[in-house]
């Protein structure tokens, strides 16, 4: 049993397996709406941080209480996994059912997106579910065959946008974003788009990014997906005569933003939140892009990958994630836009809806080579 | 004497008093040179597939700076490396037991985690800055690019080349120095051309283990903002560009390549270690006189940078991130430190065994097979953790895979074990990651074992083990717990290649510093990072202890 | 220089010595030991050229030469320390090394001790526990006597417990020695087992080693540069040169009938008269040597040669006027009993001769030199 | 042991001779290098105790003593490479060492040259580089000059190039020998500097060092345990015991009246009669010694002497029947030029007797044995 299975065998081995037949599609029910009380004790779930704010009565979709029961092992491969939090909730879901394990390896994304590669090359990945940080992960193992699709009821839960293929599913959003620091700037001077942040003299010398992090790799994977080369290459040239200033990771740009050594920068959301986190005072806020590659929304996802021992399980499992439970959990505790569209972020972030990414198939994201001969062409890398 | 006589002289000099290679002992070591060697048929496997073939010099500036950060940090570890062993083992320095064990412990502190925290002391806006601000003082050097990255470099490396010359000068014969000083040779003098050509091998050998470090390091120049070849190498893998980090792999691969063999030059210029097997009788400590306070300020700043500074900084993260980590959803359990010593302790023991051999081959029949064998080992060291892990992944998996093929056509299950994600494996990656340190402390204490003394032994009936065992064994104990320890350090703090290869669900110190950084929350990193350092602290002691 | 050898109480023999087959001289009973054509160069440098010689059983061969000419290589060879380039090792009948047929026998399955020439001592190990280093396999009792005895007959019985840096030179050296004899070899190599040590304690030591290697019949090859050691305590000696074996032979042999100027040099303070042959006497710079002095000479009248003559062949008489004296007395060495006094010769030959202490000279004076020697003179062709 | 010393030239010296302050054997012209109550212990053991001696300008100090008596600790200390635990050390009245004045002077202020006894060649360096190392600041081309003359003075010119571990032993001590005389210090400190070399070698070493020593003007501390080389070459003698020095003085006056038996021993191969003093004879086990052996003996009558005889003293007589025999002859060694053979008397003294290569006797033999000593014995009272 080479690495050249395929994705067949997945009825197979499920039937010799399970005697419940609590695996099969037809026991799924259809999502529904529930009050508070009818979920899963989900005051336990939510989180009880200063940023949690008010939560909602309602949600629609599905609670962990109605979906198929877990049974058996999974391995997980997780990539990223906000400082536990993916950890955290995988162990929650574990502790729901008495015969269930589920054994977690994390690293980061694309090293393990690589490792899972590796793996399929010389033979077989033991995992089961990998689940990544960043699309683009997930979207690169999809590509290289290593994955198995996964049944509509799973992929359904979420809007297309965020599973443009069926290899994956997205469960938690992340918005790109522009962090300021607002001894220096009020929400409304900051340009509702990105091309405009060179021509603007105010950020001159001011502003920081990451470009060898993935995150803002995507951003300008993004980019040219959308405005093409050319003026992706531009408007790089054009940011670094401007003076934008390198750092190793987006959280070490919010932090510069936070500290005052920046005035704005370009990363992830969520980064400005774990700098509240340690510094509950920062003068540090976001403002959001416009419909162009600055006000993408990435996503973690997730998948089911190739000769897993127990694909059904593995895709039950990956549902769990998107149950409303689930959700709230790592809406309310973690930083992440919950895909879930019933389950709103936290904080003073705008919601999932009101948010305007641009209209972009994220496993394009994964298509990070030009990106990368790009930068260094610039000379940003 | 023509050029090419004396180029050739270290060499018929070195064979003429070999009886020839002994075959078990050649075998057994070139086994052991080729499975720390196989990563890098891994490299060669992902070049060949790259499309459009392998193109060489694919980031020339890059590959500079790579030189240049290679050649000031070792320079800069022997200068400050070299006068603190001396110092501390010739002078009568004051407490000199208490410098020799700080100035070693930065080699506990991961370099990464030094980088961090010399972001924190001295970035923009670091505390430093923050306590410099009402001063009037608004603005401190730049911790981050070259420069930056060759500091904390530099302070967290400098002490391999402490060690390995203090070895050289405590074992150092010094009845040559006595010689040069009845023919009226001044102290200073009789140290330059008697004791320092002397110590070359040893200074050399603990360069060649900075240099090495400096060139697969990734931690640091990430943090500080520096493009090296390993930080290239660990894009292209962000960007799945695999064929083009193995060939950024390849390109690292030349230049520890060059480096080894310049090395060997070095080490060879004097033909290997010269130490007497008898100790000094008379008193050869040097006194400071009113050098002395220069010499104590010249040890306090060194350890304040290397040691106050992070341990300073951790302590404030620990302080402030006391609220987050009530926070942090990944609970710190002790487990995670013995998982740590468990490893390093399986890894040092496996690279103390897979040492001897090679070490004692290359330091007892110097010929040009031996030599390869020796250098052999030093490429894992030098090859970046992540680009390792991927390959080990490779051939864990192959192995898995053909242990299957192997049962399914025999038609039964096998009993041969699976090694991908299983401890073996994890201590194998760390086998070749760090032998050489092993091999490099091995070889000098077996040079200093008189050929003579296992001759006698020989004579007196025993076989060339019973000879080993007997005689040499004892007498380079000190070396091969010396380099064990230092393999035991280096895997306490080893990252990369732990997170790809640990068995799932086995954590240690550094993979939950890992995770909890990852998360952004420093306080909690800060308990494990203090009991790394703690646990490694210790053992340094215990190594230091070895000396006489 | 030649090698024709005057033969002085056996006419017969006219063979050169280099090779010396004379029943006399060679191994008496049966061989032990046999080298044969033993080879081994440095580089360019060959260190022994072609060696062969055989040790009998239980003999001491003394192994003479100077400085350099091979004597150690020889020794590390015979050890199994050394490969050999070429010739061959047989120890009873065992080949050991013989680099032609591909055989080399491991030291440690030789069955022979060797004492270093700088001792070799194991460093972490004390004195008593390096002697007993080599008989670990015996019982502890026997053991723990073995070595009391061996540390006893070397006389350090109290230094037991120190560590090899603890000790002086000569105290090494006996540990060394004590080291080699607790196995009791077969074969025993002494590269100048009793150099460092003090006169007294050189004769007691060669004659209890005479003794211990009479007693356990072990045979034994000893370097020493003290020819007094070899003459006096060797069943044999050989006297290398340049990696060659020149001579071996009995001690008397070898000192009386030295085969060559270099081996009569090497042994006793050797001093040579250049002479011309005339009819059977030899003219010299002390005058006409008669036909007394050199029975069976038959060289062409005018032929070189070199009149050996050691200085207790000699006597120097102040010269009554300068115009008789053979030379001058140019230096005089005490040496205890006796003075040697050096004359250097009018035509410049340089020779001692040996005066009671009680005969006291001026350095500087005119002298006539008599020869007084009871026995024929050795002479060498030029 | 007897300090009473007979006196057998001088009798109006009746000094024991280990505080010797005859003129005759005092330092001669002006004191160069004083040592004045030095002493160094190793934890309990005393390797040095109290030794006072000062060394004449010019002179060659042979220093003797069994191994392990503190001969290479007093060099050492001489040289600044020890510190001393008292005593002082001058060298041309500048102080060098004084424990209790806190003075010591660092080795390489001492212009003091030492050959060490394990040699301590540079391994890093050639064999002409060795030798060039304690010149360094000479112009090129003089130092290589000098290198050369050197390396052929000590017959090494052919092996410039090779480094420590090519050479043999004897090569070693050569080229430590030539380093410590390359820059000519006032002082050189020889620790068993010939050790390693064969006869002649050692014997015109000794003579192109005695004539360096007497060109240069140099002053020589010499430790050896050959007593030929030490009478021959030194113009004073000290023979240490255990840490202290037992007797000082000009060769003859060591060799011929010794201080103690130790001493006696020491030199020469002393054999020791037992006898007991009856009026001015000496009763001994090979008859009665009379009054002309011992001038001057004036000890009540049934006193125990040990009467020291050397070989050359005695000559020993196949007894005609056993019945009359003085002893047996139990050892017969050949010495080249003669035979010493070993006599035990019949009470168990064992002495020893020279004899001429001629005269043969066989071991086992009884035989008398005769006085033929020309001067006095000398005694030790018991
Ligand atoms: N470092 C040391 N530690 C302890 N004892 C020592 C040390 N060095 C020397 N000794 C002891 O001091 C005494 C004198 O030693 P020293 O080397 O001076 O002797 P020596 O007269 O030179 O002897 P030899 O002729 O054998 O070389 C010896 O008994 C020796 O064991
Ligand atoms: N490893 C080596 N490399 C090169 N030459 C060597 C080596 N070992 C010995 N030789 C040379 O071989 C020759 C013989 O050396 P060996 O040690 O056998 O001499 P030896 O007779 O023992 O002399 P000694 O009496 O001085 O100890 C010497 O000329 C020496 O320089
Ligand atoms: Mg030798
Ligand atoms: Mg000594």
């Amino acid at each position: 049993s080479g690495g050249g299975g395929g994705g067949e065998t997945t009825s197979e081995t499920s039937a010799d397996g399970d005697s419940a037949t609590s695996t099969s599609t037809s026991d799924v029910p259809a999502p529904k709406t529930y009050t508070e009380d009818e979920l899963f004790h989900m005051d336990e779930w939510r989180g009880d941080g200063p940023q949690v704010g008010e939560r909602p009565n309602e949600y629609t979709g599905l609670s962990v209480l109605d979906l198929p029961n877990l049974r058996g092992e999974i391995t997980v491969y997780l990539g990223g996994g906000e400082g536990g939090l993916y950890q955290e909730a995988m162990q929650r879901i574990q502790n729901l059912y008495r015969d269930f394990t589920v054994y977690i390896r994390p690293a980061s994304s694309s090293q393990l997106a690589n490792t899972i590669i590796e793996e399929a090359n010389a033979g077989q990945s033991p995992a089961d579910v990998f689940w990544a940080i960043d699309a683009g992960s997930v979207g690169v193992v999809a590509e290289n065959g290593a994955t198995v699709t996964l049944p509509d009821h799973v992929t359904q839960s979420v809007p297309d946008t965020y599973h443009p293929t069926d290899e994956w599913v997205g469960i938690m959003g992340r918005a790109r974003s522009i962090p300021f620091n607002t001894n220096a700037f009020d929400a409304d001077e900051i340009p509702n788009e990105v091309a405009a942040f060179p021509d603007d003299p105010r950020f001159e010398d001011e502003m920081g990014w990451a470009p060898t992090y993935g995150a803002f790799q995507a951003f300008i994977t993004a980019m040219r997906e959308l405005n093409g080369r050319e003026a992706t290459k531009q408007w790089l040239e054009a940011m670094q005569a401007h003076g934008v200033r390198k750092y190793g990771n987006e959280f070490q740009v919010a932090n510069a933003v936070a500290t005052g050594e920046l005035s704005a920068g370009f990363s992830n959301h969520y980064y400005s939140r774990l700098v509240y986190e340690e510094r509950p005072d920062a003068p540090l806020e976001l403002a959001f892009t416009q419909n162009d590659a600055g006000a993408l929304v990435n996503c973690s996802g997730a998948q089911v990958i190739k000769n897993s021992s127990n694909p059904e399980t593995a895709a039950n499992f990956i549902h769990h994630l998107l149950s409303i439970e689930l959700q709230e959990f790592l809406g309310t505790r973690g930083f992440g836009y919950p895909l879930l569209s019933s389950v709103p972020p936290i904080g003073n972030l705008p919601t999932i809806d009101q948010l305007n990414p641009p209209e972009l198939d994220l496993s394009t994201l994964a298509n990070v080579q030009p990106t990368l001969e790009l930068l260094r062409e610039v000379g940003a890398l | 004497m023509s050029a090419l006589d004396r180029l050739v002289a270290p060499f018929a000099r070195a064979r003429s008093r070999d009886s020839g290679l002994p075959t078990a002992l050649v075998l057994l070591s070139g086994a052991i040179a080729a499975a720390v060697l196989s990563p890098i048929a891994w490299i060669l496997l992902r070049v060949l597939e790259a499309e459009g073939g392998p193109s060489l010099l694919t980031h020339p500036s890059t590959f500079a700076t790579s030189i240049a950060l290679v050649a000031v940090v070792t320079g800069a570890s022997v200068v400050l490396g070299v006068p603190l062993a001396f110092l501390t083992v010739r002078t009568d320095l004051p407490f000199r037991r208490f410098w020799t064990i700080a100035v070693a412990l930065p080699l506990v502190i991961p370099s990464y985690l030094g980088a961090f925290t010399y972001i924190s002391a001295f970035g923009p806006s670091g505390y430093i800055a923050d306590l410099l601000a009402p001063l009037g003082v608004d603005s401190v050097p730049s911790v981050y690019g070259f420069g930056g990255v060759a500091l904390v470099l530099t302070l967290y490396t400098f002490p391999y080349v402490f060690i390995t010359t203090r070895a050289s000068l405590l074992s150092f014969d010094e009845s040559l120095v006595e010689a040069a000083r009845t023919l009226g040779v001044s102290r200073i003098e009789a140290f330059r051309r008697v004791t320092l050509p002397q110590l070359v091998p040893g200074i050399a050998s603990g360069a060649l283990l900075v240099a090495l470090y400096a060139l697969s390091d990734f931690g640091t120049p990430n943090l500080l903002r520096l493009e090296v070849l390993t930080q290239a190498i660990w894009v292209e893998f962000n960007g799945f560009g695999r064929e083009t980090a193995a060939m950024l792999s390849l390109q690292l691969l030349t230049i520890t390549a060059v480096i080894l063999a310049l090395q060997s030059r070095v080490g060879d210029s004097t033909q290997g270690a010269y130490v007497g097997t008898r100790a000094s009788t008379s008193d050869t400590t040097v006194a400071l006189g009113r050098w002395k306070a220069p010499a104590l300020a010249f040890c306090a700043s060194v350890v304040t940078m290397c040691l106050v500074v992070p341990l300073g900084v951790l302590f404030v993260w620990f302080r402030r991130g006391s609220s987050a980590i009530g926070r942090t959803r990944l609970v710190f359990e002790w487990s995670y430190a013995s998982n740590s010593v468990l490893v390093s302790v399986a890894a040092a023991v496996a690279c103390a065994l897979a040492a001897i051999p090679v070490a004692y081959l290359a330091a007892r029949h110097r010929s040009t097979v031996a030599e390869l064998i020796d250098r052999a080992t030093y490429i894992g060291y030098a090859m970046p953790g992540i680009v390792l892990g991927l390959a080990l992944v490779f051939f864990g998996v192959s192995y898995g895979a053909a242990v299957d093929d192997l049962s399914s056509v025999i038609g039964a299950a096998s009993y041969l074990p699976t090694l991908y994600q299983t401890l073996p494996l994890l201590i194998f990656a760390y086998v070749v990651r760090f032998l050489p340190q092993s091999v490099g402390a091995t070889r000098s204490s077996v040079m200093r074992v008189d050929r003579e003394l296992t001759e006698a032994a020989r004579l007196l009936g025993e076989s060339p083990l019973g000879a080993f065992r007997r005689v040499a064994l004892p007498l380079i104990a000190p070396g091969v717990f010396a380099g064990a320890a230092l393999v035991f350090l280096t895997t306490m703090k080893e990252l990369p290649a732990t997170l790809l290869l640990q068995p799932t669900g086995f954590d240690t110190l550094v993979t939950y510093i890992w995770a909890v950084r990852e998360s952004g929350s420093y306080g909690a990193a800060a308990i494990p990072a203090f009991v790394l350092i703690v646990v490694s602290a210790l053992s340094m002691v215990v190594i230091l202890s070895q000396e006489k | 220089m030649s090698r024709t050898t005057h033969n002085r109480t056996d006419a017969s023999d006219a063979s050169p010595a280099a090779d010396d087959s004379d029943a006399d001289d060679a191994a008496a009973t049966g061989t032990v030991l046999d080298l044969s054509g033993l080879t081994k160069t440095y580089g360019p440098e060959t260190a022994v050229d072609a060696l062969s010689m055989s040790v009998a059983d239980g003999e001491i061969l003394a192994l003479l030469g100077p400085s350099g000419c091979g004597k150690t290589t020889t020794l590390r060879m015979v050890a199994g320390l050394e490969r050999a380039d070429a010739g061959t090792i047989t120890l009873d009948d065992r080949t050991l090394a013989d680099p032609e047929g591909g055989v080399f026998v491991p030291p440690e399955e030789h069955d022979i001790g060797l004492v270093f020439q700088d001792f070799a001592l194991f460093p972490h190990l004390s004195a008593a526990e390096n002697v007993a280093f080599g008989i670990g396999d015996r019982p502890a009792a026997e053991r723990e006597a073995r070595v009391d005895e061996l540390l006893d007959l070397v006389g350090l019985g109290d230094h037991a417990d120190h560590h090899p840096e603890e000790l002086s030179g000569g105290q090494k050296q006996r540990i060394a020695l004590a080291r080699s004899l607790a196995p009791e070899p077969d074969v025993l190599l002494l590269d100048e087992p009793l150099s460092n040590l003090d006169v007294a304690l050189r004769v007691s030591m060669r004659e209890e080693m005479r003794r211990i290697i009479d007693e356990t019949g072990v045979t034994a090859i000893w370097v020493t540069h003290d020819q007094e050691e070899a003459l006096s305590i060797a069943d044999r000696v050989g006297v290398m040169n340049d990696g060659r074996l020149q001579q071996i032979g009995r001690p008397e042999r070898i000192f009386e009938r030295p085969s060559s100027r270099f081996v009569a040099s090497f042994l006793g303070q050797a001093g040579f008269l250049t002479g011309r042959v005339d009819g059977d006497a030899v003219e010299t710079d002390i005058g006409r040597l008669d036909a007394t002095h050199f029975p069976g000479l038959d060289l062409p009248d005018g032929t070189t040669v070199d009149v050996l003559v050691r200085p207790d062949d000699l006597q120097a008489r102040p010269a009554a006027d300068g115009t008789t004296a053979d030379g001058r007395l140019t230096q005089r060495q005490y040496q205890g009993p006796s003075f040697v006094y050096r004359v250097e010769t009018t035509e410049g030959d340089s020779v001692r001769c040996m005066h009671n202490h009680t005969e006291l000279f001026e350095v500087g004076q005119p002298v006539t030199v008599d020869v007084v020697a009871d026995h024929p003179l050795q002479w060498f062709e030029r």
